[in-house]
């Protein structure tokens, strides 16, 4: 998979990346790629390297070979956590991570795609735009209730939405999505489909989960990894009719 | 070494000595001995010497008994009658001149004691050593003739040659033919390839000693023996780069050992517990002030067991350590886990309270804890000179350091410690009694740390402030080694110690340790988790 | 209350000094225990006045305030470390008090308000080096000291001294330690290298506190005997001997103006007094002790030849006051705020007391400023007629050099 | 809105305490009768100065341990840097005055053979060059050391280890004679600052003015930060760095900013200092004193600023007289304070008050909880 | 067996739990249900000894769990897997297994086969470090290690977040098996509706902090449980 075209095309591209701990080999030349504004649905057995791969793609994880680009142009194995976000690069992560500390709209607050250097942060004054997004974001994640209370306080489930609406705060261009529906009701989890499919229209979305009904529910393309490296890719129906995914990930 | 004039003229009248004894002791022997008795009464240094010299000179048959007991300030005159006493080893008070026991009128009188100072110990060894020459035991044969060799006084040839002759253990024979050759390197009169030859015999002996030896000949020597002095100068310098290299690399693992000891217990209460645990350090102090109780109790009610008192205060520092690091977790740290900032007060707190404690009871000052017999002294291997005790805490070090790796690998509590330290309330859940488990291990880092305050015992002050003067150097060794791994402490410990070693010969003792500390610095920049870091997902989650 | 005078004392209790100082502060209160028992002075009791400046030289000035200005008392006896002298000085000074200062220390300094009553460099160093030359032919010197001004000084004093008297640059070896070091292996065994290159040599120890007992465990380890090279201290006393096994140091040197051993009817008075006081028959003295003895009853002495306990009139009746000191002489303050005292050469017994092996006839005078160091050649102490502590004889002006 | 006041209640009622103190102890110490009730004897107005750059050096600490997670161990240093740095300026007043007379070097230059003064010691002579290097000093050392060790990214324990190592570093260098510092004995018996005499009543009076000033502002800055948006950011770095990272901050940069600026004010504290005490010496930078001030903050009340000057004030209030009534048994009270206050107040003297008035953090910032547990012993969650 | 009894639970002053009782038997399934933050977790904690109840009682086996804790609560039989595994990252994964000896008689101090047959990935993974694991492995580390102390009455929450669908089988499987023993009782809070349905023998559904709707497995068929849970 190394077509010029498809690298300039592809919003992010992977291609060969290897990652190995201590001679475990949890990414074997995984190759990938996902265009603009595509959502991309990621199953896979536990341990597949799933998370491994948003690790590598948000710059907490080196590869030890391999070549992971970013629009094209920026070579993600080489940028810091930092600099990957300002790219335009958001994450959720598998277990909620949100600032115990802080309130749940502050949580919101510093996660708004402002200038993140030390002084402009130091100088800047809340406007009325951002107010309003704030208010937008909570009450889209159905935390306005909870706005001033201490993210740590709240349950799992309500963490994994503050996670969620920190991520549409930073408005990236491209969204890794870590078991979003981990937790959450049915209809919450329907309601997750929903937002994602919507945030799909402006931007790019990976999402890994393993609920199936949520991953028809999206309706996109789906990869299979198993041990490191694509064991399918296609439409879900597809997907999982293959004997392999059958065997190693859906279980009879 | 060039001896001072009137030790030459000793050692001459020593030689003198050897044959007046072979003669029948005539009446005018007689008086010599009492004239030279006569000079230990003045109480004035110089009058002691020529005393000395004369009883050598006379070949007392008592001679030895009185330089002994002068050695041991056991010799007393009086200073009324000027009549010359000593007591013997058991204390029996005997009269100098015969042997015999003393009168009593004698012994109700305020006696002098006759008062020597480092020349005339000096003097008073080198007049040993020549009585020494014949003892029977060739073990003081071969020291005496080492003492002179370090002398290499001309006049004690005779005497060497006469032992010489009749010397049948190897030992003593090997030091006796170095001696000799150390003097006839020197004598002037000697043929000069005898000389030569000699030269290389005393090179042989490669210590400090020789290389005096073949250092300070006289300018008017033969130029062959010069050249072969110069040859066997060049031989042991060339060695002794080596053996310096070695000696700083040994001296950097006793000094690594030293820290390791002072930093291991620390490695359990920070390292695996994450106290941050500022009364270590007095952990370490009690533990040497035990050593100190159990010695003095040793010493006034079980003295048989005097030499062995080290060795029972290990187990008496480490449960004494260990109750009051139980104690201190039982009372103040348990309220604190899930806090570990707050501990840094706390034991800050309970270490200003421990010092005063010891202050209040022992008293400000240095408390002697003596050092036994075998621990004494040092053993020289090729110019590399090792102390016992620095040996011994290598070694004991590492076999502290082994058991407890031992403890916490291998067995339950071990395990049950890291799950505690891990996940507290989890481990809980998993029937793990948490607070026991939390007394025993606070307790046993706490009692570790008194082990080593039986070890620094022997190398540092037993006072207050015997753990201030760790704490820093400790923290430093477990953070460089890397928080957590019990390897790291020990690799941390012994590097810091040789590098500090290897520093100091150029830098000094102060400068060395400052660019110690910022090459510590610089390095926690590249390794950020210490030396032995752990990795992956379980230490950044 | 008016009816008491009070006295203060300023000693370390807590911290690294603790171990030297809390011994002085005891001495102070025998000493005032004693004079309430003879009645007082001016017919008044003494009250002492204790703090603890805990070994933190700020808070010596601190405490010194507040003594002085809150306590209101009439003199301050205190400080061991030079650092912590000058920190109070500003202090005494200002208030214009009056300190006695009882450690040996480095010279270089005469204060109106200080009373200087342990030794000035010509008091210890230079007999003591004497000593060695002449009486074991030291020919090799090892200058090893504590990172700090009083040995930087007095080694500096020494090393001209040595070479006035002609040893060669490379027979002088100068080695700083920090405070506290406690891993000597490598300087002994250096010391014993220096010593091994056929020059009888000797090692002039400026180490200062804690750090002592580890070097002399080490010397004792590394079998360097005092017969083979010797070491002479100034700043080891029966106190830290306390707290070494002394049986392998035996020989070794230290040099002082006092040993509890002299054998007069005054200090064997002292001795038992001081162990009647701290209820502990084997208690030691030692030197800054009869320092304090010596400073406490010249003041008790100025303060009634004054008829006050005011500071200039005590201060300007202290020169010239005479006190048996108890090694058998009279020492005397001097016009330069320092006192004469005997120098004293002792060598170390078995059982942790000294053997003196050496006395000058005569009581030496203290010498505020150096004669082996070019910034004070020329100056010159004296606070009853030119009423300068550094006048230059020089440029004929008090204030120092040019 | 959860934007925050500059000055809240609690600081409201600090900044009128400090700078009512600012005038009033001066005022009753110069125009009060000395017996007078209310009078401020003269011995007290510097040990108050002291105990006042005391409290602006714990708010320092508590800027950069109480906001941004650093537990810094080192902090005694810049505050002993600044402090030379005014000891320096008040070393080359003194002029001719010293013992030797000598109208450039300092006593201690002479005493031990200088024949010049050191490249380092030019410009001295000026009070505003003195402190300009008082607060510059210790911000470039923050600076490169924060630059080293941010970027490489120590944290935590190791951090604080090498804070320590630094400072310990710093005491030997500055012990050693050669470095041309004073030595042991350091800079002391200054004579006068920009032509007043220390000891004039008047030049104290307004030496503590200044300290309290410079306190009110230090406060008021420091507030300003934590209540900005950076303060949020560093709060954030604190309870969760990686997190921080992943939404786009430059965590080193945030923490650089705090680390240079707290090490600046802990600079100006030691400048104030200096004079007031009279003395500066090596043992300044010394760990236990940077510990300490780390305790002043905990005694307070970490992360709470007001909390951290008033356990400066208390804990060192609390050493004055302690040493003077209890003087061979204030190890056993200072001691027990600090295990007192861990146990039962452990949101310290602050966090006690607010508890007891029952007034509602709402508007406060996130209290802090502990942070600096070695990695691989993981505090416990928050239940 | 576990009968909790009208508790409460609070985190400083907010009430979590208000006058909660369910009841638990042994060889059946009590499932509890409940949106987010309606108080399913606190619940599980206050049955676990995590946190302390500030009201009502619970007891287990007919004997007061007040006052008892977590240790003795696992001695007595109380198994937990919480939420969000907590499992001991630097231990291996055979010593977080280990870590389930410690209520255990010598000879009983095994680690059942039965562990490695339900998740075979622990046997192939016994010398990797617990916090290296990935997220699903973990989650069947904590249930593994939960079944190591042989619990009479095991406390699932959520156990199977994160877990891939084969595996969220094997799972109801050994429910089902463990269950089909008789000795065992299990509470399972559970968001995923289906496999809830399948297992329960009784359920409760949870709403602020209080008990709305309870019944056993044919009452959950009905649509109203369905509804609770929806927003
Ligand atoms: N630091 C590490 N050290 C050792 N092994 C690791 C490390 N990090 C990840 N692994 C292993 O790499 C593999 C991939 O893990 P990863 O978390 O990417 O899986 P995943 O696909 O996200 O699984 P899940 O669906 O369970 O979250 C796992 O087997 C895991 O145990
Ligand atoms: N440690 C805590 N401190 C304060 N409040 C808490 C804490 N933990 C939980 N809460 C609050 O208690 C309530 C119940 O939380 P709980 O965790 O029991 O919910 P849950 O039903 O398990 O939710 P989820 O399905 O999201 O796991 C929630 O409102 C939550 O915000
Ligand atoms: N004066 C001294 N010994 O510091
Ligand atoms: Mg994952
Ligand atoms: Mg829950």
């Amino acid at each position: 998979m190394t077509i010029g075209g498809e690298v300039t095309s592809a919003l992010l591209y992977l291609d060969d990346v290897s990652v190995t701990f201590d001679g475990f080999r949890a990414l074997n030349r995984l190759s990938l790629s996902i265009g603009a504004n595509e959502m991309r649905a990621i199953i896979g057995p536990n341990g597949a390297g799933k998370t491994t791969m948003m690790d590598v793609i948000t710059g907490k994880t080196r590869p030890n070979t391999g070549t992971a680009l970013f629009q094209a142009r920026h070579d993600l194995t080489r940028l810091d956590e930092a600099s990957i976000s300002q790219l335009g690069i958001g994450r959720k992560f598998q277990t909620p991570t949100v600032f115990d500390m802080h309130t749940v709209e502050d949580n919101i607050l510093l996660a708004l795609k402002t200038d993140r250097r030390p002084f402009p942060v130091l100088f800047s004054k809340r406007t009325r735009e951002e107010k309003e997004r704030i208010d937008a974001l909570l009450e889209r994640v159905r935390l306005t209730a909870s706005r001033h209370r201490s993210a740590g306080e709240l349950s799992h489930g309500q963490k994994q939405w503050l996670e969620i609406g920190m991520l549409l705060a930073q408005e990236p261009k491209l969204l890794l999505v870590d078991e979003p529906a981990a937790g959450m009701t049915d209809q919450e989890t329907a309601d997750t489909a929903d937002l994602l499919r919507e945030i799909a229209k402006t931007a790019s979305v990976v999402v890994v989960e393993h609920d199936m009904v949520f991953v028809r529910d999206l309706g996109v393309k789906v990869t299979c990894l198993h041990e490191g490296s694509v064991l399918a890719e296609g439409s879900l129906d597809a997907v999982s009719a293959n004997e392999r995914v059958i065997e190693v990930y859906l279980g009879r | 070494m060039v001896a001072p004039p009137m030790l030459s003229g000793l050692v001459r009248l020593i030689a003198f000595a050897a044959f007046c004894a072979a003669l029948v002791a005539g009446p005018a022997c007689a008086d010599a001995i009492d004239d030279a008795l006569s000079g230990f009464t003045t109480d004035k240094y110089d009058d002691t010497d020529k005393a000395l010299q004369g009883l050598v000179a006379t070949a007392a048959p008592n001679g030895l008994a009185v330089i002994e007991a002068l050695a041991a300030g056991r010799l007393l005159f009086d200073p009324e009658s000027k009549t010359v006493l000593y007591k013997d080893a058991s204390g029996a008070l005997k009269l100098a001149k015969t042997g015999e026991p003393a009168p009593a009128e004698l012994a109700g009188k305020p006696l002098k004691t006759v008062r020597v100072n480092n020349r005339l110990r000096r003097a008073v060894d080198a007049a040993g050593g020549a009585f020494e020459l014949r003892s029977p035991d060739a073990a003081k044969r071969a020291a005496a003739a080492r003492a002179v060799f370090k002398t290499r006084e001309s006049t004690a040839l005779p005497a060497i040659d006469h032992a010489l002759a009749d010397e049948k253990d190897a030992a003593a024979k090997k030091a006796l033919e170095q001696a000799r050759a150390a003097i006839i390197l020197g004598k002037a009169d000697a043929p000069e390839a005898e000389r030569a030859a000699a030269a290389a015999t005393v090179a042989s002996v490669a210590d400090p000693d020789a290389l005096a030896a073949l250092r300070t000949l006289p300018a008017d020597t033969p130029v062959s023996v010069k050249a072969a002095a110069e040859k066997g100068v060049a031989a042991i310098e060339r060695w002794a780069t080596v053996a310096n290299v070695i000696q700083n690399l040994v001296y950097g693992m006793s000094l690594g050992s030293v820290l390791l000891l002072a930093a291991i217990g620390l490695a359990i209460t920070f390292g695996v517990m994450g106290v941050i645990n500022m009364a270590h350090g007095e952990m370490v102090m009690i533990g040497a002030y035990a050593t100190f109780l159990t010695q003095s109790l040793i010493g006034a009610y079980l003295p048989a067991l005097n030499s062995a008192s080290l060795v029972i205060a290990i187990p008496v520092a480490f449960l004494v350590a260990g109750a009051v690091g139980a104690l201190i977790e039982r009372t103040v740290i348990r309220f604190l886990y899930g806090r570990p900032l707050e501990t840094l007060l706390a034991t800050w707190g309970v270490s200003l309270i421990l010092q005063q404690a010891v202050r209040s009871v022992f008293g400000p000052s240095n408390r002697t804890v003596q050092t036994p017999e075998w621990l004494q002294g040092s053993i020289e291997i090729l110019g590399v000179s090792l102390t016992w005790n620095r040996i011994a805490i290598i070694l004991f070090a590492l076999a502290v350091f082994f058991a407890l790796q031992l403890l916490l690998r291998r067995t339950s509590l071990g395990l049950q410690v890291r799950a505690v330290t891990q996940n507290r309330r989890m481990a809980g859940s998993m029937g793990i009694r948490t607070p026991r488990v939390d007394a025993m291990t606070f307790g046993l880092g706490s009692g570790v740390a008194g082990i080593a305050g039986v070890a620094l015992s022997q190398i540092d002050n037993v006072s207050p402030n015997l753990g201030q003067n760790y704490i820093i150097d400790s923290f430093l060794v477990v953070v460089f080694g890397g928080v957590g791994n019990l390897w790291g402490t020990l690799v941390g410990a012994l590097s810091i110690g040789v590098a500090n070693k290897l520093l100091e010969p150029f830098a000094g003792a102060v400068l060395g340790k400052i660019i110690l500390l910022i090459a510590i610095i610089l390095f926690i920049q590249k390794k950020p988790r210490g030396l032995f870091a752990l990795k992956g997902r379980a230490v950044e989650a | 209350a008016d009816d008491t005078i009070k006295v203060g004392i300023l000693h370390s209790l807590s911290g690294t000094m603790a171990i030297s100082e809390s011994t002085l502060k005891d001495a102070m209160l025998m000493l005032i225990d004693e004079q309430n028992k003879k009645g007082g002075v001016l017919g008044k009791k003494l009250e002492p006045v204790v703090v603890d400046p805990a070994s933190n030289w700020p808070l010596f000035a601190e405490k010194a305030r507040e003594l002085i200005a809150q306590n209101k008392v009439a003199v301050v006896f205190g400080c061991w470390t030079s650092v912590s002298r000058k920190s109070v000085l500003p202090v005494f000074k200002e208030l214009n008090s009056v300190l006695f200062y009882p450690v040996q220390y480095e010279g270089e300094e005469s204060e109106r308000n200080v009373f200087y009553t342990g030794a000035a460099p010509n008091q210890q160093a230079i007999p003591a080096v004497d000593y060695l030359m002449k009486e074991e032919g030291v020919k090799r010197w090892v200058l090893a000291g504590t990172d700090y001004v009083y040995p930087r000084t007095t080694n500096k004093i020494l090393e001209a001294y040595l070479k006035e008297k002609g040893v060669a640059a490379e027979d002088i070896m100068i080695n700083y330690t920090p405070f506290g070091h406690s891993d000597w292996q490598t300087i002994v065994s250096d010391i014993k290298k220096f010593g091994s290159e056929g020059k009888k040599t000797a090692v002039v120890s400026t180490i200062n506190g804690d750090a002592n007992v580890p070097f002399y465990k080490e010397l004792g380890n590394q079998g360097v005997k005092a017969t083979d090279i010797p070491v002479i201290a100034f700043s080891v006393g029966e106190e830290e001997l306390a707290g070494i096994d002394t049986a392998p140091l035996v020989g070794h040197l230290a040099a002082w103006n006092y040993f509890m051993s002299v054998d007069t009817p005054e200090n064997k008075d002292f001795i038992a007094k001081w162990q009647t006081f701290t209820k502990n028959p084997k208690r030691v003295t030692n030197d800054p002790m009869e320092a304090h003895y010596i400073g406490f009853n010249m003041w008790v002495k100025a303060v009634e030849k004054a008829g006050s306990t005011d500071p200039d009139k005590v201060i300007d009746a202290l020169p010239g006051t005479e006190q048996a000191n108890l090694t058998g002489g009279v020492s005397k303050m001097l016009p330069n705020h320092h006192i004469t005292k005997p120098v004293l050469i002792g060598e170390i017994r078995d059982d942790g007391q000294f053997d003196v092996v050496e006395k000058t006839p005569d009581l030496v005078p203290g010498d505020a400023w150096s004669d082996f160091l070019p910034g004070s050649k020329d100056l010159e102490a004296d606070w009853v007629t030119l009423k300068c502590g550094n006048y230059n004889t020089k440029t004929k002006k008090c204030g120092g050099g040019a | 809105m959860s934007r925050y006041r500059l000055i809240d209640g609690a600081g409201l009622i600090f900044l009128a305490i400090v700078l009512a103190l600012a005038v009033l102890v001066p005022a009753s110490n110069l125009w009060l009768a000395p017996d007078s009730a209310l009078h401020i004897p003269d011995y007290l107005v510097p040990l108050l100065g002291k105990y006042l750059a005391f409290a602006l050096l714990a708010l320092a600490l508590d800027l950069v341990w109480g906001y941004c997670g650093i537990l810094s161990l080192g902090h005694g240093a810049f505050f002993a840097l600044g402090g030379y740095a005014m000891g320096m300026y008040l070393m080359r007043q003194i002029g001719s005055r010293g013992v030797y007379g000598n109208l450039v070097l300092p006593d201690f230059m002479v005493f031990l053979n200088w024949q010049e003064l050191p490249w380092f010691w030019l410009g001295f002579d000026h009070f505003w060059f003195a402190c300009l290097v008082a607060i510059a000093v210790p911000g470039l050392l923050a600076f490169g050391f924060g630059w080293l060790a941010f970027r490489s990214r120590v944290t935590g324990v190791y951090l604080s280890i090498i804070t320590q190592a630094m400072t310990f570093a710093l005491m030997l260098a500055f012990f050693r004679n050669d470095m041309g510092f004073g030595g042991n004995n350091g800079l002391t018996d200054f004579k006068e600052i920009v032509g007043y005499p220390l000891q004039w009543a008047e030049t104290r009076a307004a030496l503590f003015a200044a300290t309290a000033v410079a306190l009110a502002l230090g406060y008021l800055l420091a507030r300003w930060v934590v209540t900005s948006k950076l303060g949020k950011v560093v709060v954030a770095v604190r309870d969760a760095e990686s997190r921080t990272r992943f939404i786009g901050y430059r965590v080193e940069n945030y923490k650089l900013v705090v680390f240079t600026l707290s090490a600046m004010i802990a600079g100006v504290a030691g400048a104030l200092y200096v004079p007031q005490v009279g003395i500066i010496n090596p043992s300044e930078f010394a760990p236990a004193n940077s510990i300490e001030a780390v305790i002043w903050v905990a005694v307070g009340g970490r992360g709470t600023l007001v909390g951290a000057a008033l356990g400066a004030v208390i804990v060192n209030a609390g050493k004055t007289w302690f040493t003077g009534a209890l003087p061979s048994l204030w190890l056993f009270a200072l001691g027990g304070l600090f295990v007192a206050t861990t146990l039962l107040i452990p949101k310290g003297v602050v966090g006690a008050v607010t508890d007891i008035l029952g007034i509602r953090r709402k508007s406060e910032l996130p209290a802090a909880p502990g942070v600096v547990a070695p990695k691989t012993a993981p505090a416990e969650p928050a239940q | 067996m576990l009968k909790v009894d009208d508790i409460s639970l609070h985190y400083g002053s907010a009430r979590a739990l208000k006058g909660v009782s369910v009841e638990a038997n042994a060889g059946e399934v009590t499932c509890v249900l409940g949106r987010n933050g309606v108080g399913k977790t606190s619940l599980l904690r206050a049955i676990a000894g995590h946190r302390p109840i500030s009201g009502g009682s619970i007891s287990f086996g007919g004997r007061s769990l007040q006052g008892l804790r977590p240790y003795d609560r696992a001695s007595l039989g109380i198994a937990y897997v919480p939420q969000g595994r907590e499992i001991f990252p630097l231990l291996t994964v055979r010593e977080n297994l280990e870590t389930g000896f410690a209520p255990l008689k010598r000879a009983e101090r095994t680690i059942p086969d039965e562990i490695f047959e339900l998740f075979p990935v622990l046997k192939s993974m016994l010398h990797r470090r617990g916090g290296d694991l990935s997220g699903g492995q973990q989650q069947q580390l904590a249930i593994g290690r939960a079944l190591v102390t042989r619990p009479k009455l095991l406390v699932l929450d959520e156990p199977t977040e994160g877990i891939q669908p084969s595996i969220i089988k094997d799972i109801g499987r050994a429910i089902r098996y463990l269950r089909s023993k008789g000795t065992m009782a299990i509470v399972l809070v559970e968001q995923y509706f289906d496999f809830a349905q399948e297992l329960a023998d009784r359920f409760i559904v949870m709403e602020r902090g209080e008990v709305v709707e309870s019944g056993d497995a044919k009452a959950l068929q009905g649509d109203n449980v369905r509804q609770r849970l929806a927003f």
